[in-house]
């Protein structure tokens, strides 16, 4: 396969894989996990190769890839610059690890139906491999709606009161993409393109820039996206949606659906509208960057309150959709960078976050605090991993957490934005809190009234099944990795990935 | 809520009544979204796909990739309600009798669907085939073969549709049609082309790039028509059902 | 002009990983103590060898500089080995392999539980103080910091029962949430408006920056290194006192509160520059808040009861006592401040040695219990005597000499009120330390139960004290020992 | 006055359009029966299905369909033809539509199933026992 082949085989390869597991996955289970796998698998290579080329580039702009052979306007391309090359890496890689992970927990999960739920996994991945990876605002949208039906129906899969969560959520999400569509429409009238390129070229001419309509459209889109991804104060449906559902669902869904958001919303700010237009001409920075910082302490007190492990670990979702929208309504490049830099980092801190919460709950039944009593001692891999993912969180250097929020405190003070500062470190410490109390209870098994000095030694191992391990070892190795390869990151990617007019 | 609704309703509201005044007024020929891309494809399109239904031509053509993810939004939807609604195995066994005098049965109903059915899949077939020269296409075309199914189970009742139509055969088609389309793709990737490049069948058909692009056209219409089929049945029986697949509603 | 260095290149960063290598072994053999205390040994050893081979490449008047990795663009983690970080490398990690020895004889006289987990930790602990004598700029430094922060933990909490866990919260409250939300925005105000975080002797912040935010600053990075135990973020300190005394004593006398001062004389020679700080008189701001401390904390001292309670408030009146000398911004207080981490970690930790060893011999923790006790156990008063005189800075022991160059320095500072402070504690220092040692050896024991024969702590727990009590001694005469690190550090 | 008039009246696809989608969203956001939000975003939907189709409107335009014979032979004039690409942007806003709309109702039908009621109200009760 030729080396530009490799944008559209990003996208293909879990679509082709969810066909494949609906036609056969039906014979047998494991027919339908190794497809799903392998596709996975096929999707990440290139994702891998295609950041390769980008960075081998970065400097000489995007690639595109026509299909259909249509020049755009006409037809549709897709654009991979390094922003969204590293966004699709991610999305890819942590979707190939929940993939592994899968294993047991659907086969618990959902033993009837395995196949079909494996269809709509693959369906959702593909779905937001295409919105990152498209460069038509149109398909951006048909791409968002694949990603959201495949959601719906994996998160349904918690049954009892997931419905009514899934319900919500539906609704919610139906409002946002339908602003969304209406932006797009108030776009597509004033400008007559759906090529977000062209469609960017256009919009410097004085016209547009102070035309009523485009406003309205860039606040609409705004606030749809704000709904798909949480945004306080539009946040209320993800909670229940994500703390209902099944394992698997939660660990594919919470690191990738609220972070392409973002990206999207990052998209459609410095790729659809310019830098001036939505820095300076919207003038909304600084009552955004104020809801940001809302957002920040409103998710962390949230989950301070919690005593469900997943619904705690929802909240910090929250205040972490904070950081990234904060960050780049910043308006300066370090703000920026570290928005970006946060939804790579913060992607694979929650798949950890939830794989390790998934896997202790998996071996203990309970999804309470209190299910993490003894857990350094039952499953000491998990705990340890458990313990880097919430290390990054809390932002202890150098996990890829402590970066993020470099740049993001970077960004805070050089704006002037001490709201924001504050927020950052009020989380980090409300993250310290949290996550040291579970530690706490997972390091002393002595507190039960029954046990006694001594007795912990007869504590049995038993830890989470090898396909469950491994993956989370590999997400936890990764958030190391990302963190100490901060700087090549940084310099060879998102630097150029920064649009013009803003340089660190 | 009912006021935080108001309020919401009113500031939008105003800002989309702002926007209006903004906008061209209602069938402006100068209007920017009717002189830029639409030019091109009026002007162009049949220069480029021999296809008349410009409509169809975009759908199908420039616009291909949007459309092959349009088909998989109607086949993400059918697995997501039978993953939502179906339950198997059943709790019960059915006692499966052919029941012709169920309360409700209308022979005159059930005649007339007999009659009924085969003339819209006819006209579903037209629909489908003709649609890049006339009104029409896979979407229609399919919605059409639905419809004539989900007559069938709404006269009879779910169960004689289903003795027509298994739904192992409706889930197969669904993800057949899809692939169909994503093939149809594939084969010119295969080819050396970009995905959705019609062009490369022309070698392989021995026919022009042009007429390559219009049977492409026809091959992808096809695959939508299956997968169309196949969902909105699939959707009726399960909604209608409850996911049970007995008599329905 | 510089030779070529006579090691390797990357010795800074070996000594740092010789510990951290030795985690993974000393977790392996957890079956066979005596081989795990080995590996404990053996890794100390190493490090120790290693400090010692860039010792006179030093004291050449050298300073060797490494990097590791390049984190964030423009900023390395970067070990830098100057007279000052090699003073600090020099006294910990013989420190370590002493408290190793005392371990062994603590933790197996009283059957601890999970001795693996703690010689493994303990050895990361190691790790990252030797991490930090060596940090060539504040961001390594951070790192190694809060490396630290974590790595104790483990070690604070060690009993894991409800006095351990409350500890254990408060330690990591007061750590963890001082660095997050005070030293590291200033790290990255710092890096922002200087744009640069390496150490050098002139400070990083261009000349003519404003005096306001510079002092907010100070402050931020003073408060926020809280392992220095300035109040009033101080009350960790006691409270991890019920880690196991090898802990208490090796961290809590050396390596955790020490790389506090540490992190912070860093910031003042290298980050501010002592010139800087003297031009905005920013020392007498320093001198005010340290010198609060040193007096609060010794009267607080006066009233505990447990003995190691007792030697906390202690340290934390003697770490500021630091932070004084090098904060008068003036040669002979930064020597002498330098100086003292020095001659107060062998006193101190002296002192824990001994309090531990009284534990594991009779169990004793409180001080009213220990009247007569000088007379089971000879050998360990001893040490904590000669310990008491070197903190309480009376001859013949290192902490006078220290004393002397910080008196010098608040005259040489022309801040004359500081005497005062220097006066007054050292009186209640006696105050605090001399009862004890009285009532130990003179004193009408009331409970006359315990009057029987000598009842020495083992072997391995009564060695340790002895020999930082003998290095006590020792550096009374030959301070030169380490000042020689220091006059090389400050000659730059 | 005519102007206002004009402008009123040449617009009027806009306003009809923005009423419908006032009136789904509110049904979305206030209603208390659940299947009356599903109604309500059916209507929202459709309003924005409308918006779209009417941008596509060319006066004294015809469907985009050329005649046969008729394009192979003369220049083809764009403006006698209305614009394509909001039908087709349409076609996929339809069908996402229908896709939400059976995803809903299959929901729904699972809530009733649990719950034993579509009152928001009334749920959310069982849900706090």
């Amino acid at each position: 396969m030729s080396l530009e082949q490799h944008a559209i085989i990003i996208i293909l390869a879990p679509l082709l894989g969810a066909l494949v597991i609906s036609l056969i996955g039906g014979l047998h289970r494991r027919v339908a996990y190794l497809t799903l796998v392998a596709a996975l698998a096929v999707s990440f290579s290139s994702t891998i190769a295609t950041l390769s080329q980008v960075a081998a580039r970065a400097a000489e702009g995007p690639l595109h890839y026509f299909l259909g052979d249509w020049q755009p306007p006409y037809g549709i391309e897709l654009v991979i610059d390094p922003l969204n090359a590293l966004v699709l890496t991610m999305v890819a890689g942590v979707s190939l690890l929940v993939a592994i992970y899968s294993k047991e927990t659907v086969r618990r999960e959902s033993p009837d139906r395995l196949h079909h739920y494996y269809t709509l996994f693959a369906l959702l991945v593909a779905g937001l491999l295409g919105i990152t990876a498209t460069g038509d605002i149109f398909n951006l949208y048909v791409l968002t709606e694949i990603a959201a039906l495949a959601s719906y129906a994996l998160l349904a899969s918690g049954r009892g009161f997931a419905y009514y969560a899934t319900f919500k959520y539906i609704i919610m999400g139906t409002i946002g993409a339908c602003f969304y569509l209406l932006g797009v429409g108030y776009l597509y009238i004033k400008t007559g393109t759906l090529n977000m390129a062209e469609m960017q070229a256009f919009m410097t001419r004085p016209a547009l820039l102070h035309s009523e309509s485009i406003r309205v459209a860039f606040i609409l889109i705004m606030v749809g996206l704000w709904i798909k991804m949480a945004f306080f104060p539009l946040h209320g449906w993800l909670p229940n949606a994500y703390t209902r559902t099944s394992t698997t669902t939660s660990c594919l869904v919470a690191p990738l659906m609220t972070k392409v958001s973002v990206y999207v919303m990052i998209r459609v700010m410095f790729g659809v509208f310019t830098l001036p237009y939505a820095y300076h001409v919207m003038g909304w920075n600084t009552a955004v960057v104020w809801l940001a910082s809302l957002a920040i302490v409103a998710g962390s007190i949230g989950a301070l309150a919690q005593t469900n492990l997943k619904r705690m670990l929802t909240y910090i979702i929250v205040a972490e959709v904070g950081y990234m929208v904060g960050g780049a309504w910043l308006g300066n490049a370090a703000g920026l960078t570290g928005a970006i830099y946060h939804i790579i980092s913060d992607g694979l801190m929650t798949a950890c976050l939830f794989m390790a919460v998934g896997a202790i709950t998996f071996k203990t039944g309970e999804i309470n605090l209190e299910a993490m009593r003894g857990v350094f001692r039952r499953m000491p891999v998990t705990a340890a991993i458990f313990v880097v993912g919430g290390l990054a969180m809390i932002g202890i250097p150098p996990t890829c957490g402590f970066f993020s929020k470099w740049y993001l405190l970077s960004g805070g003070l050089a704006a002037g934005h001490y709201g924001f500062v504050v927020a950052l470190l009020f989380s980090s410490l409300v993250n310290a809190v949290l996550f040291f109390r579970l530690f706490e209870i997972g390091y002393y098994p002595l507190f039960d009234a029954q046990s006694e000095a001594g007795q912990h030694d007869k504590v049995v191992v038993a830890e989470a099944p090898l396909s469950m391990l491994v993956p989370m070892l590999i997400t936890a190795a990764m958030i190391l990795v990302v963190g100490l390869y901060t700087s090549r990151i940084v310099s060879g990617l998102i630097e150029y990935a920064l649009p013009a007019g803003l340089k660190l | 809520m009912k006021k935080t609704a108001l309020i919401i309703i009113a500031v939008l509201g105003i800002l989309l009544l702002r926007a209006a005044e903004d906008l061209p007024s209602w069938g402006d020929p100068q209007s920017p979204a009717s002189v830029h891309l639409s030019n091109y494809y009026l002007e162009e399109s049949y220069e480029e796909t021999s296809v008349p239904n410009i409509v169809t031509a975009v759908l199908a053509d420039y616009r291909s990739y949007d459309t092959l993810f349009e088909t998989v939004v109607i086949f993400c939807a059918g697995i997501t309600v039978l993953l939502i609604l179906r339950r198997t195995p059943r709790r019960w066994p059915k006692v499966i009798s052919p029941r012709p005098n169920r309360p409700g049965a209308d022979i005159i109903l059930q005649t007339a669907a007999r009659l009924l059915v085969p003339m819209m899949q006819l006209f579903a077939l037209y629909v489908v085939a003709h649609g890049h020269h006339s009104p029409g296409g896979g979407f229609q075309g399919g919605v059409i073969l639905g419809a004539s199914l989900i007559l069938l189970a709404l006269s009879y009742d779910i169960e004689m549709a289903l003795h027509r139509f298994k739904e192992k055969f409706v889930l197969l088609f669904s993800a057949g049609g899809v692939l169909l389309y994503a093939a149809i793709g594939l084969v010119c990737l295969y080819l050396g082309r970009n995905f959705l490049a019609y062009g490369a069948w022309a070698d392989l058909l021995g026919i022009s790039e042009l007429a390559a692009h219009s049977h492409g056209m026809l091959g992808v219409e096809i695959g939508v028509a299956i997968t169309v089929l196949c969902i909105m049945f699939s959707l009726y029986i399960d909604l209608a059902s409850g996911g049970d697949l007995d008599e329905g509603l | 002009m510089m030779d070529t260095a006579p090691f390797l290149a990357a010795t800074p960063a070996l000594a740092v990983a010789t510990s951290l290598v030795a985690v993974p072994l000393i977790a392996i053999s957890g079956r066979w103590p005596n081989l795990r205390e080995g590996w404990t040994f053996l890794a100390g050893a190493v490090k120790l060898l290693l400090v010692l081979s860039m010792a006179g490449w030093i004291l050449a008047g050298h300073t060797h500089t490494y990097d590791l990795w390049e984190v964030l663009p423009g900023l390395m983690i970067r070990f830098k080995v100057d007279g000052f970080g090699m003073l600090f490398a020099l006294v910990a990690s013989p420190l370590w392999l002493i408290t190793s020895i005392y371990s062994v004889g603590y933790m197996r006289s009283l059957d601890e539980h999970a001795q693996t987990r703690y010689f493994c930790f303990f050895a990361v602990a190691l790790s990252a103080t030797i991490g930090v004598a060596f940090s060539g700029n504040l961001f390594t430094l951070y790192l190694f910091y809060e490396m630290l922060s974590l790595s104790t933990y483990p070690l604070v909490t060690h009993h894991q029962d409800k006095e351990a866990r409350g500890g254990g919260r408060k330690y990591l409250t007061y750590l963890l949430g001082t660095s997050i939300a005070f030293a590291l925005p200033a790290m990255i105000i710092t890096y922002m408006t200087a744009g640069s975080l390496e150490f050098s002797a002139a400070g990083v912040f261009p000349a003519g920056t404003s005096p306001a935010p510079l002092t907010t600053l100070l402050l931020l990075f003073l408060f926020g290194f809280a392992k220095a135990g300035i109040m009033p973020f101080h009350s960790w300190l006691p409270g991890a006192m019920v880690a196991p005394t090898p802990v208490s004593a090796l961290l809590h006398a050396v390596a955790v509160v020490k790389v506090g001062v540490f992190s912070i004389v860093r910031v003042f020679t290298g980050i501010f520059g002592l010139e800087l700080l003297a031009d905005l008189h920013l020392n007498t701001l320093i001198c005010s808040i340290a010198g609060c401390t040193v007096l609060v904390s010794s009267l607080m001292a006066l009233s505990q009861d447990n003995l190691k309670r007792r030697l906390a408030f202690s340290t934390i009146g003697q770490l500021s006592y630091i932070i004084l000398g090098v904060g008068l911004a003036s040669k002979l207080g930064a020597q002498g401040g330098m100086l003292h981490i020095a001659m107060h970690a062998f006193g101190k930790i002296t002192l824990f040695f001994c309090a531990g060893a009284i534990f594991v011999a009779t169990g004793k923790k409180y001080i009213s219990e220990m009247g007569g006790i000088g007379r089971q156990m000879p050998i360990t008063m001893t040490a904590f005597f000669v310990g008491s005189l070197s903190v309480i800075g009376l001859p013949p022991a290192g902490g006078l000499i220290s004393k002397l160059f910080m008196v010098q320095g608040a005259l040489q500072a022309e801040l004359a009120w500081v005497l005062v402070i220097y006066l007054i504690s050292s009186l209640l220092n006696a105050a605090y330390f001399f009862p004890i040692v009285y009532q130990a050896f003179f004193g009408s024991s009331q409970e006359a139960q315990h009057q029987g024969p000598r009842q020495e702590a083992p072997f391995c727990a009564v060695l340790p004290p002895v020999l930082t009590a003998t290095a006590s001694v020792v550096l009374f005469f030959f301070p030169g020992i380490f000042l020689d690190f220091i006059t090389v550090f400050l000659a730059s | 006055m005519e102007d206002l008039f004009n402008y009123i009246i040449g617009r009027y696809n806009y306003w009809a359009a923005i009423i419908l989608l006032l009136i789904g969203l509110y049904g979305m956001i206030a209603k208390n029966n659940l299947l009356k939000k599903v109604i309500g975003m059916t209507i929202f939907q459709a309003a924005i299905i409308l918006f779209y189709v009417s941008i596509g409107d060319k006066r004294g335009a015809t469907i985009p369909i050329l005649d046969h014979g008729h394009g192979t032979h003369q220049a083809i004039e764009a403006a006698a033809y209305a614009n394509p690409l909001p039908h087709v942007l349409m076609l996929t806003a339809i069908v996402v539509g229908v896709s939400t709309l059976g995803v809903a109702l299959a929901i729904l039908q699972k809530i009733y199933r649990v719950h034993g009621t579509i009152e928001e109200d009334e749920i959310l009760e069982t849900i706090d026992q």
